[in-house]
């Protein structure tokens, strides 16, 4: 996983390059309900995306550990964490969550990437007019 | 165990990198300046000044001075190879251009590189109709559906009049007749160089926009003991902060975030940001102020820059190409110690080479 | 011809009674890997267990069973097999567990596996025995392990099966 | 390396609702959709439908999300197959030719086989909602790749039970396992506005129904854009085929499209 190609010219000097590496993989996600009135807490999308997860991918799937880093309830954005190894997983999970207390729902994945930082610098964004 | 035998499949994820590097300004041999440079279309530059309550002026008129860039709507590609244009633009200083609203793994996109380089990145059907040489771009998967045309308007063999030129032109002109929105600028002559392309379509000047946001008793890791093999939750607290993700999560069942142990409690900090299409020169003038500040002030220790490419750009550092496979991040950040030390992370996505 | 690729799994089932081994059958034995799978994996699980999952024999006397699983999925399916704790037939509950003995990618190689494991069995059994006519008999059935080499192909038509199944 | 696609939005009488499909298509960043017309010959109705007029229904199209182009809406038609009758083999059928794509959706093992190798179609429907009463032969599928006729898994079904969704993932898992991700395109068939997902996210079901990323991402983009391709040769070709006819030739139309799939 890892490769590096170290070159001591001098005492300060040092290049380490680190492939597939991030431990993590973050999310921005929105969910949208078709009754505008629904606005869940952080602990009940917590575990609302947690029974996603269940349902498709079983208890094995609800035992991965992700983390809510961001919430904010008036839009219903969340930035989520996730171990790189259940990414799949869990977006997976995302896509197919259809309904949220009988109201059909959808979560929109605005952005995924291994650097948190990247979520806050996306050109994709830039609107002019 | 149930979570040990995952299907191979389900746990993979897209490949990145992570260049970590330690250098120091008062080596002769860093490359800081040539890696800032290569890294041509910049989006968004945020800056992290602990201890720090407001912008020093100083700063300020450096965020203030940075190059207004014009979005012209509907522009002809051939524009870009208008003689009078190359004459009084491109061979008169750097002009960076880059097609907006355009994304590089669905759409055709344009960008015209500082040293006078023309890249089009083209799927199949627009660069059939061109019929210019180029070459498949890295990135096709199973079939070749992308190519990337690339030129350069300085060299001999593309002077106006040439063989070579007026092929381009014809092409762009008669047969592809390719358009689009693109964002501009032109150092360092600013907006006079670009007149007679900006008075004939509709274009807007647009300044950087500036955001700045004063943070109080946050939790900070201890930077002196960094080491590469942390850089990851270094970007991860870097990230929350520019995020505002706040530390102090009310509930283990929701965040585990922490920050990265050893770690202190700033009474305050300064984050500014820069955001809109930015020439590395303008970041280049940002770190040698910031590095001015660093010596002077006597409580801030270090100080942090974060730099976010263009995600649509044809090209990454240098004249490496970029895609985008899902993510198509292409971002570096600056760490400069008071005692003159630095490191920088440069990061990639899936579609990417090595940075340099 | 490319060959659809498997994995079989050679398992005991572990009841804590004998007589609740006879009750078994394979219909029985796959609803409840499907249901153990399906608890573990979801709804993800159990659509991997609608391709070319099944049952390919069991011994209702010795409690062994073939499992034949897709080769592309067979450790997902397999990490669920320790969740099962019970079969249910005919309206009973029996707890029970499963045992994997050996993975293979043919029947063949399973079985091989299966008879010297048997004839391991049946060593271990020989000193427990109270009398020499328990000996004598633990005997002869070792020596029918020995010879079943030689006889298999006409003994168990049902395990050979669909061994090599083309598309 | 395409524009995405979303090659099935069924069409519905109620304009509104169509209207928000289309609408959060474009939002999502589809860049191409195709109002799908369902046919069953075996019921009823035995009309053929007839395409609407999108933008007589909707109004101006929107803009597709991030871009400065409105979004493209194609028609395509879907014939139920039950019985070999029920498809018009006749290349060229002018009840077909007002839609721009062509897709069957079969119910026999031999329907399929004979769909996969002879029907002049773009697109083989593999439903999600029931349990498919075949399996997938490789000299079919192999047939259909060769041919540039794709198939198409659509999602939706698998959005609205638990049964359904692994109905859904068997049958792709089923079908990618037995084609190696070629050829495939992934559509929605959402009924809602709700139904649809983005195409990053349908790329990551994509990789739960067994592809790699890469592979995945063609089944939005690239493998769509091959299938709009077939169906332009299909539908022109055969006008060559029906000029030809006159003066006596043989099937040069064939050929041609056959070969013009392939380099794709």
């Amino acid at each position: 996983m890892r490769n590096t190609d170290e070159k001591e010219e001098t005492s300060v000097y040092r290049r380490v390059v680190l492939k597939n590496s991030s431990p993590y993989h973050y999310m921005r996600v929105c969910l949208v309900v078709d009754d505008q009135r629904i606005r869940p807490s952080v602990v009940e999308l917590k575990n609302f995306i947690i029974t996603g997860l269940r349902t498709l991918h079983g208890q094995a799937g609800a035992a991965i550990n992700f983390d809510v880093l961001k919430y904010e309830e008036d839009s219903l954005t969340a930035i989520l964490r996730i171990y790189s190894r259940g990414l799949v997983k869990l977006w997976s999970s995302l896509t197919l969550i259809s309904s949220y207390e009988n109201h059909n729902c959808a979560f929109r994945v605005n952005q995924v990437s291994p650097y948190l930082l990247a979520l806050t610098g996306n050109s994709r964004d830039l609107q002019l007019d | 165990d149930a979570t040990q035998h995952r299907s191979e499949e389900l746990t993979q994820t897209p490949r990145h990198l992570l260049v970590c590097e330690r250098s120091s300004f008062q080596d002769e041999k860093n490359r800081l300046s040539t890696q800032v440079e290569m890294l041509h279309f910049n989006y968004k530059v945020s800056v992290l000044l602990p201890e720090c309550s407001s912008a020093p002026s100083q700063l300020d008129s450096v965020l203030n001075s940075f190059t207004s860039f014009y979005l012209i709507k509907n522009l002809p590609v051939h524009e870009l190879l208008d003689q009078h244009f190359l004459q009084t633009a491109v061979f008169q200083g750097c002009v960076y251009a880059l097609s907006y609203r355009t994304r590089i793994d669905e759409d055709n996109c344009v960008a015209l590189m500082p040293n006078g380089r023309l890249l089009l990145s083209l799927d199949k059907d627009s660069f059939e109709l061109l019929g210019f040489e180029g070459k498949p771009s890295r990135f096709n998967h199973r079939v070749k559906s992308r190519f990337v045309v690339s030129v350069d308007l300085t060299s001999s063999c593309m002077a106006p009049g040439g063989s070579g030129y007026l092929r381009l032109v014809s092409g762009l002109k008669s047969r592809l007749n390719l358009q689009m929105d693109f964002l501009l600028l032109h150092h360092p002559g600013g907006g006079a160089s670009l007149q007679s392309l900006l008075s004939r379509y509709a274009s807007s000047e647009h300044r950087p926009t500036i955001s700045q946001c004063r943070l109080s008793d946050l939790s900070c890791p201890v930077l002196e003991s960094c080491d590469p093999s942390d850089a990851h939750s270094l970007l991860e607290w870097l990230g929350a902060v520019d995020a505002d993700i706040s530390w102090d999560s009310s509930c283990d069942f929701v965040s585990t975030l922490v920050c990265p142990e050893p770690k202190m409690t700033l009474s305050s900090a300064l984050r500014v940001s820069v955001c809109g299409f930015l020439t590395p020169q303008d970041i280049q003038r940002l770190i040698s102020e910031l590095r001015c500040y660093l010596e002077q002030s006597r409580l801030g220790s270090w100080v942090s820059l974060t730099v976010h490419g263009f995600v649509d750009s044809p090209v990454s550092w240098g004249a490496n190409e970029h895609g985008v496979l899902k993510g198509g991040e292409n971002l570096y950040t600056l760490l400069m110690h008071h005692d003159g030390t630095y490191h920088l992370h440069l990061a990639t996505g899936a579609y990417d080479s090595c940075p340099p | 011809m490319v060959r659809v690729k498997s994995r079989y799994l050679l398992c005991e089932i572990n009841v804590t009674e004998r007589k609740y081994l006879l009750q078994l059958d394979d219909r029985a034995v796959a609803a409840a890997v499907r249901e153990a799978v399906g608890r573990i994996h979801g709804d993800y699980g159990e659509a991997l267990c609608n391709i070319r999952f099944s049952v390919k024999y069991l011994n209702a006397h010795t409690g062994i069973v073939f499992l034949r699983f897709s080769k592309r999925f067979y450790k997902l399916l397999w990490s669920a097999l320790p969740f099962l704790t019970c079969v249910k037939t005919r309206g009973q509950t029996i707890p029970c567990f499963l045992k994997c003995l050996h993975v293979g990618g043919t029947i063949q190689t399973c079985q091989k596996f299966l008879i010297k494991y048997n004839t391991q069995q049946l060593h271990r059994m020989l000193p427990n025995c109270k009398n020499e006519e328990e000996k004598e008999h633990v005997r002869k059935a070792i020596m029918n392990c020995s010879q079943a080499w030689g006889r298999k192909k006409d003994d168990d038509d049902e395990v050979r099966s669909e061994e090599d199944e083309e598309e | 390396m395409s524009v995405f696609m979303d090659l099935n939005v069924p069409f519905t009488d109620n304009h509104e609702l169509l209207q928000q499909l289309i609408q959060t298509a474009a939002h999502l960043g589809y860049s191409t959709v195709a109002i799908n017309y369902m046919f069953e010959p075996s019921a009823k109705n035995k009309q053929v439908p007839v395409p609407a007029d999108i933008s007589q229904l909707i109004g101006p199209l929107p803009l597709v999300q991030g871009r400065s182009r409105p979004i493209r809406v194609l028609h395509r038609l879907t014939v139920v197959v039950s019985d070999p009758a029920h498809f018009v083999t006749r290349a060229n059928a002018e009840e077909y030719r007002p839609f721009n794509l062509l897709a069957v959706q079969l119910t026999s093992e031999k329907l399929f086989h004979t769909a996969c190798l002879q029907y002049d179609v773009d697109i083989i429907s593999i439903p999600g909602t029931e349990k498919l009463p075949f399996f997938f032969k490789r000299a079919a599928i192999n047939g259909a790749a060769d041919r540039g006729v794709v198939f198409e898994v659509s999602y939706a079904a698998a959005l609205r039970d638990s049964t359904r969704r692994r109905y859904t993932i068997t049958n792709a898992l089923s079908l990618m396992e037995s084609c190696r991700g070629r050829g495939v395109i992934l559509c929605s068939a959402a009924e809602q506005a709700l139904e649809l997902r983005g195409p990053y996210d349908v790329i990551t079901l994509g990789v739960l129904f067994g592809l790699c990323d890469a592979d995945s991402k063609d089944c939005v983009s690239s493998s769509c854009r091959s299938v709009l391709l077939h169906a332009e040769t299909r539908r022109t070709a055969n006008g060559i085929v029906s000029t030809r006819r006159r003066e006596g030739a043989g099937p040069l139309g064939e050929a041609v499209s056959a070969k013009r799939a392939k380099v794709i």
